[in-house]
């Protein structure tokens, strides 16, 4: 069985792709790794022959033949167990060097790398570039350069998670109070944004982190940043060479970290340095209150739709409100957009207003709606600037 | 080997001599304080790291004498006198002769009160602790979320990791000083639980001493509850001076 | 040796064995007899070894397509209960406390363990434990992973403390357990058994007592703390509360790696034993293997950080750990090659027993073999709590614990109950539980290392063909171990009487009677010739140098 | 058989125990005495544990009669303060080494983020 993994491994290694054992290579940290990694692979290969080897051999071949069978007196032999207790240790040495040496390149970051502030809760990860002060909802990618060194600077606000991305051969927990760090420099092909929506509805719905009803949604991260930094960098005639491409690459979150632990997905999107820089700037003046496509036909923001972006992008609000199970928008609000009074937990009940509605985002646990007591709790938003949430409860108004 | 009629009632069958049965008795006792050991070493892990984490915590605190060295000595002393009377019970028990004579009763006599007078000092270290801990619990002294001492209730109210500004203006982290307490408690909570323990089999004994039961080849049960009591005794030891002394 | 045809004839005379001495149900009940309560203890392992299989068949159903099946909620329920249940009922009690407890005083030539009420009282506490997981099963259940990672088991809302106490009442019966067979073999052995003529399954459950009375303990103050944690928010392991997650990790893992030794060092153990009496072969490298028992228990203590590499752990810690890790692997090697060269030029039985020892040679070497990239830094930095590890620690701990469960189960079998069981019906099940246990776990290396990662209830498309192989395969080793259970029970009623030594033993369990007389031996027995010198051995005067 | 683990009854004379018991408590009184001092955090700690050993050792050896017991109680009882010792050594190695490879990773800057947010209390 062994000899036919190794032949595929082999033949997969040709193409550009993943091999059989391991995802594609798209970091610097990640041609160490596997080298290390086919060091050992080999040893234990060619170790496992030898040793099945000889066991089916001696098995076979001593194989009883009859009562009368007489057996050697062999009770051991202290060169030979010298041996096979020796020769082993020099190739784990080895090995322990090899993962070591990688191990310390992976560790620390060069001085100069971007920063990226991480944020793990459950159920999202939501990032920030402090620097630049820029955010970037939980729905969204994080962006990178490619061929720079980035170092994600990570905490998390409830329980422990862990941030994965197999493509670089990084991880690394992301525990509360207290920063854990992981850094990249992110290499191979980039593709045109389109490339990547080809697998992509192939995802689980709550992969793909659409709204439960949405069959056709598809999680466009590539092709949402490509075309962003296209019609900016048009708007603002910002020189801009060829098509932009990018390379997107998979988010998983490693630490159990309750429900929705297989639903904290995110992507790392990797663009040329330059398309990096308009990326940055688009990113910097870019505010949803003056997007075109959200302005109302009286010139002014149409705050629903506004909201609406502010939920899905930049607070990541439908990463749990997007699924059945959790309290459901349309519901808070009639065709007249009057507020519905639902069943507390406290018992007594409260009309859905603005008040309540900011309340229950600035503090969740202040007033929790019956049927949802054990859905897990929302952290809160004490952050959200006031015309936010107006622009949100106008999307809930908007909800039918 | 002996056969099983002229054996005396306390040599089990599977033991081939008395001497056998105790020191296979005597060597699991000792592999059951060696687990009690480990026991405590997680709560002392728990400590040093506690006190790793948030020294100007433990240092404010005993600087503040919130625990009375007073009280902890006295226990201190008390616990060790009680080492030394179970001590003395066990040099009896060896001696008790194997032949109900005055010269057993004499010694049996001496066995009793001396694991009586242990139960007292025990049971005097139960009464201490119980002062001390009804205190803490007026003051709000208390583990974890329960802590309401009002000079840091500030912070334990908003989980926030608040910040001391020392003399230099300068900001000291002393977060958390329930944790403390939290410490206190476990390691004192248990140790306290292995007293009480303590004192049952003591009065065990005391009563299987009464009946005459033990003699010079049979008091493995002396000896082993004397060795668990020991034990007892140098678990305090080390918790008196971190918990109460060290600053 | 010893007291061989007297005691035969005179058990063959008026036939009592320990089975039949006494009669009725509470005759069993209070025993304290080992043998009994050894038997008592497989019956209670077995049946919780079919919950939690039945629970990994739910687990494996969940996984066979992308979209979830049963719901998230559900689906960490079963998995954390299947892997408590497993580690804290199966796996730690499965060799010692049964086939151990059966075996070891017969094979010192003792009358009985140490302390035989104690044995019974670690017995009813490992029930009473057991109690509570089934409490904690049929209530709120559990949804921690068996790991019970703070701060997540000190928030979430499901019955972890029935659970916790539940895990620390079954330490205690694993430390009494531990501390009986200590004491045991200290003080029990039979008249001229030198530790240097014990058995190798009694050095391996020497050293297992060991590691059960020393790392035991810390488990059981460490879920101590976290009962307190959730009661009191004590603030040692909750971050919100100033504690530090990290610290758990380190209690939690000082145990539970010792604890994977005290798994399947005795599994090693039982290897020793059957791939010697079935090759008719004297052990290549006794002191070897029995020094690297040893050794083993003693590295183990100081490898757990390896558990830690990415949880925050510094990294000076993750690297001397990951050296020290290495060191285990030796001791390892060393006794893999030892059983092999003992096949080397013996009269190898291919009967049901050594067929699975040779299956665990295979499993165990894939298990051992894929541990050294997760020992390596850089490359567990890449499959750490991938199916890798998932893949790993189930062809170590499932594959390596469990066939040799089933080697000394068949081994002893005519032993315990006195009836021979079908080598035919065995040598079937075997190929198809070899087969199907392979194809399990083998596919899962694959996603792992593709970046599968572990206790997700629905996952990317591009997993589903391995997930799909993986499931359909578990499905088939379960049945296959259904078949086991199936033609052992069919052979206690009408297997046919098995002689009073019918492997050719001559290690001292097979000095007496088959099943063994209520007291073991009559008499005091005397050990003379060494547990492995077969009648077979042709001794020439040139190895006698060694 | 096990003979080696024979061991005899040794009684101890009164003398010892009460030679060790005054030990104790003289040692006790130092004990408190030097917490008085007021020294510096670490060197109290010092001295309290070396204190607290000497007694520790004084109470096993005599009142647990190890001075008179069988070696492998002994040596059992000197193992199990060696693993605990690998316990605290291995833990603390962490805990006081974090953060040395990454500064921003350290724990202790994250907190001081936290604490200069929060509330300061005098």
């Amino acid at each position: 069985m062994n000899a036919f993994l190794l032949w595929i491994s082999q033949a997969q290694a040709e193409s550009g792709q993943g091999t059989f054992w391991l995802p594609p290579q798209s970091s610097t940290l990640a041609e160490k790794t596997d080298s290390t990694f086919y060091f050992i692979y080999w040893v234990s290969i060619v170790f496992f022959i030898i040793l099945m080897g000889a066991m089916l051999l001696f098995a076979v071949q001593y194989k009883k033949k009859s009562d009368a069978d007489k057996t050697a007196d062999l009770k051991g032999s202290h060169v030979i167990e010298l041996i096979w207790a020796i020769f082993p240790s020099f190739l784990l040495i080895a090995m322990f060097v090899m993962g070591f040496k990688t191990y310390v390149y992976s560790i620390v970051p060069p001085a100069d790398s971007l920063e990226i502030l991480v944020t793990g809760k459950q159920w999202n990860w939501s990032y920030n570039y402090p620097n630049y002060g820029i955010e970037v909802g939980a729905a969204d990618a994080i962006v990178v350069p490619k061929g720079k060194a980035v170092r994600l600077r990570m905490v998390s606000e409830d329980v422990i998670h862990s941030y994965y991305v197999p493509d670089f051969r990084v991880k690394k927990d992301v525990v509360p109070n207290r920063y854990s760090m992981l850094w990249f420099e992110t290499t191979g092909e980039l593709k045109g944004g389109q490339a990547y929506m080809l697998e992509d509805p192939k995802l689980p719905l709550s992969i793909r982190g659409c709204e439960s009803t949405d069959e056709n949604c598809t999680d466009g991260h590539g092709k949402e940043v490509a075309e962003f930094v296209t019609s900016y960098a048009k708007e603002n005639n910002l020189p801009i060479s060829g098509e932009v491409n990018v390379g997107v690459h998979q988010v998983f979150c490693t630490e159990y970290c309750g429900n929705d632990h297989s639903r904290m997905l995110s992507k790392v999107v990797v663009l040329e340095p330059e398309h990096f820089d308009i990326w940055l700037k688009a990113k910097m003046d870019y505010s949803p209150y003056k997007d075109k496509q959200f302005l109302g036909s009286d010139g002014k923001p149409d705050l629903s739709k506004v909201g609406s972006f502010l939920a899905k992008n930049q607070y990541g609000c439908m990463g749990c409100h997007g699924k059945s199970t959790y309290p459901q928008w349309n519901t808070l609000f009639d065709e007249s957009g009057k507020g519905q009074s639902r069943g507390m937990t406290s018992g007594d009940n409260v009309v859905a207003d603005y008040e309540y509605i900011s309340e229950s985002i600035r503090n969740p646990q202040a007033k929790i709606v019956a049927q949802y007591a054990n859905v897990g709790n929302m952290s809160n938003y004490s952050g959200m600037p006031e015309q936010d949430v107006k622009a949100i409860v106008e999307y809930m108004k908007s909800l039918k | 080997m002996s056969a099983h009629e002229d054996q005396p009632y306390y040599h089990a069958h599977h033991f081939h001599t008395m001497d056998q049965q105790n020191a296979s008795l005597k060597l699991g006792m000792w592999a059951f304080l060696v687990q009690e050991l480990l026991f405590f070493s997680g709560l002392f892990m728990a400590y040093i790291s506690m006190r790793f984490f948030y020294p100007e915590t433990f240092e404010l605190v005993q600087h503040k004498n919130l625990l009375s060295i007073p009280w902890g000595a006295t226990n201190t002393l008390v616990l060790l006198t009680s080492s030394l009377t179970m001590a003395l019970a066990v040099r009896a028990a060896q001696m008790l002769p194997m032949v109900k004579n005055d010269e057993e009763k004499k010694i049996r006599k001496s066995l009793m009160n001396y694991l009586l007078v242990t139960c007292v000092f025990a049971g005097m270290f139960l009464v201490i602790k119980y002062v001390e801990y009804t205190h803490k619990i007026h003051d709000g002294l208390l583990p974890g979320k329960f802590y309401s001492y009002d000079a840091w209730k500030a912070q334990i109210e908003d989980n926030t990791f608040a910040g001391v500004v020392g003399e230099g203006g300068e900001l000291i982290i002393t977060e958390a000083p329930q944790i403390f307490f939290s410490v206190y408690f476990m390691m004192t909570g248990v140790h306290g639980l292995h007293v009480l323990i303590g004192v049952g089999v003591i009065l065990w004994l005391y009563l299987r001493a009464k009946r005459g039961e033990f003699n010079r080849e049979n008091f493995a049960a002396v000896e082993n509850v004397g060795l668990y009591w020991h034990l007892v005794d140098l678990i305090w030891i080390f918790l008196f001076p971190l918990l109460y002394l060290v600053q | 040796m010893s007291t061989s045809t007297t005691t035969v004839a005179g058990t063959e005379e008026h036939g009592s064995n320990y089975l039949n001495a006494k009669k009725g149900i509470m005759s069993w009940l209070i025993t304290i007899d080992h043998k009994r309560i050894g038997v008592m203890y497989l019956a209670w392992i077995l049946t919780f070894f079919l919950a939690g299989g039945l629970l990994a068949m739910a687990v494996r159903y969940e996984l066979l397509d992308p979209q979830p099946t049963f719901g998230a909620e559900v689906y960490n329920k079963i998995f954390t209960l299947h892997g408590a249940i497993m580690v804290f009922l199966v796996l730690v009690p499965a060799i010692p406390a049964s086939i151990g407890n059966f075996v070891l005083p017969l094979m010192l030539g003792a009358k009985d363990v140490a302390f035989p009420k104690l044995n019974l009282l670690s017995f009813y506490i490992y029930v009473l434990g057991s109690l509570f997981l089934i409490y904690t099963l049929v209530t709120n259940q559990l949804d921690t992973g068996w790991t019970f990672y703070t701060p997540y088991s000190a928030r979430t809302s499901t019955a972890v403390i029935s659970a916790l106490t539940g895990a620390f009442i079954l330490g205690f019966s694993s430390i009494l357990t531990g501390l009986n067979f200590m004491v045991t073999v200290h003080m029990m052995r039979a008249p001229g058994m030198t530790w240097r003529k014990m058995p190798l399954f009694i050095w391996a459950l020497y050293a297992t007592s060991l590691i059960q009375l020393l790392a035991t303990p810390v488990i059981a103050v460490t879920l101590f703390l976290l009962v307190f944690e959730r009661m009191f928010g004590i603030g040692i392991f909750d971050p919100a509360l100033g504690g530090d997650p990290v610290l758990f990790q380190h209690f939690f893992w000082f145990y539970s790696h010792p604890v994977v030794y005290v798994m399947v060092l005795p599994a090693f153990g039982v290897i020793s034993e059957t791939v010697t009496v079935h090759s008719r072969k004297h052990i290549f490298g006794y002191t070897a293997i029995a020094a690297s028992t040893i050794a083993i228990a003693g590295v183990g203590f100081i490898v757990w950080g390896h558990h830690l590499f990415l949880s925050g752990q510094s990294e000076l810690a993750g690297a001397i750990f990951s050296f020290i890790t290495f060191g285990v692997a030796v001791p390892t090697a060393i006794k893999t090659c030892s059983w092999i060269a003992t096949l080397y030029k013996g009269s190898v039985r291919w009967n049901t027993t050594m067929l699975y020892t040779l299956g665990f040679l295979w499993i165990f070497t894939i298990g051992g073999l894929t541990g050294l990239p997760l020992a390596t830094l850089a490359t567990d930095v890449h499959f750490h709590d991938t199916y890798f590890v998932v893949a790993h620690f189930h062809y170590v701990m499932m594959g390596g614990v469990l066939f040799a469960l089933i080697t000394a189960i068949h081994h002893w079998w005519p032993k315990m109950t006195g009836r021979m069981f079908s080598e035919k019906a065995g040598k079937t099940v075997f190929f198809f539980a070899f087969v199907t246990y392979n194809m399990t776990f083998a596919p899962q290396f694959v996603m792992g290392a593709q970046g599968m990662p572990r206790r997700y209830h629905e996952y990317l498309p591009q997993f589903e063909i391995w997930h799909q192989i993986s499931s359909y395969a578990s499905f088939g080793f379960g049945l296959s171990l259904v078949g086991v259970l199936f033609y052992l029970l069919y052979s206690l009623k009408n297997g046919e009487k098995s002689p009073q030594n019918p492997w050719g033993g001559v290690s001292m369990e097979w000095e007496t009677a088959t099943p063994p007389i209520e007291h073991n031996f009559e008499g005091q027995p005397i050990c003379k010739n060494g547990p492995y010198d077969f009648p077979e051995i042709e001794v020439d005067p040139n190895a006698a140098a060694h | 058989m096990s003979s080696h683990d024979h061991a005899e009854h040794h009684v101890t004379p009164l003398k010892v125990y009460f030679g060790v018991y005054f030990a104790l408590l003289f040692l006790t009184i130092v004990t408190v005495g030097v917490s008085y001092l007021g020294l510096p955090p670490t060197l109290s700690i010092i001295v309290a544990m070396v204190v607290a050993s000497i007694k520790a050792f004084l109470v096993s050896a005599w009142f647990m009669h190890l001075a008179h017991d069988t070696k492998f109680n002994v040596l059992f009882f000197v193992a199990s303060l060696w693993f605990i010792a690998v316990f605290f050594i291995f833990t603390t190695s962490d805990l006081a080494s974090r953060g040395r490879v990454m500064k921003a990773a350290d724990t202790f800057e994250y907190r001081l983020d936290k604490a200069s947010k929060a509330p300061a209390v005098k």
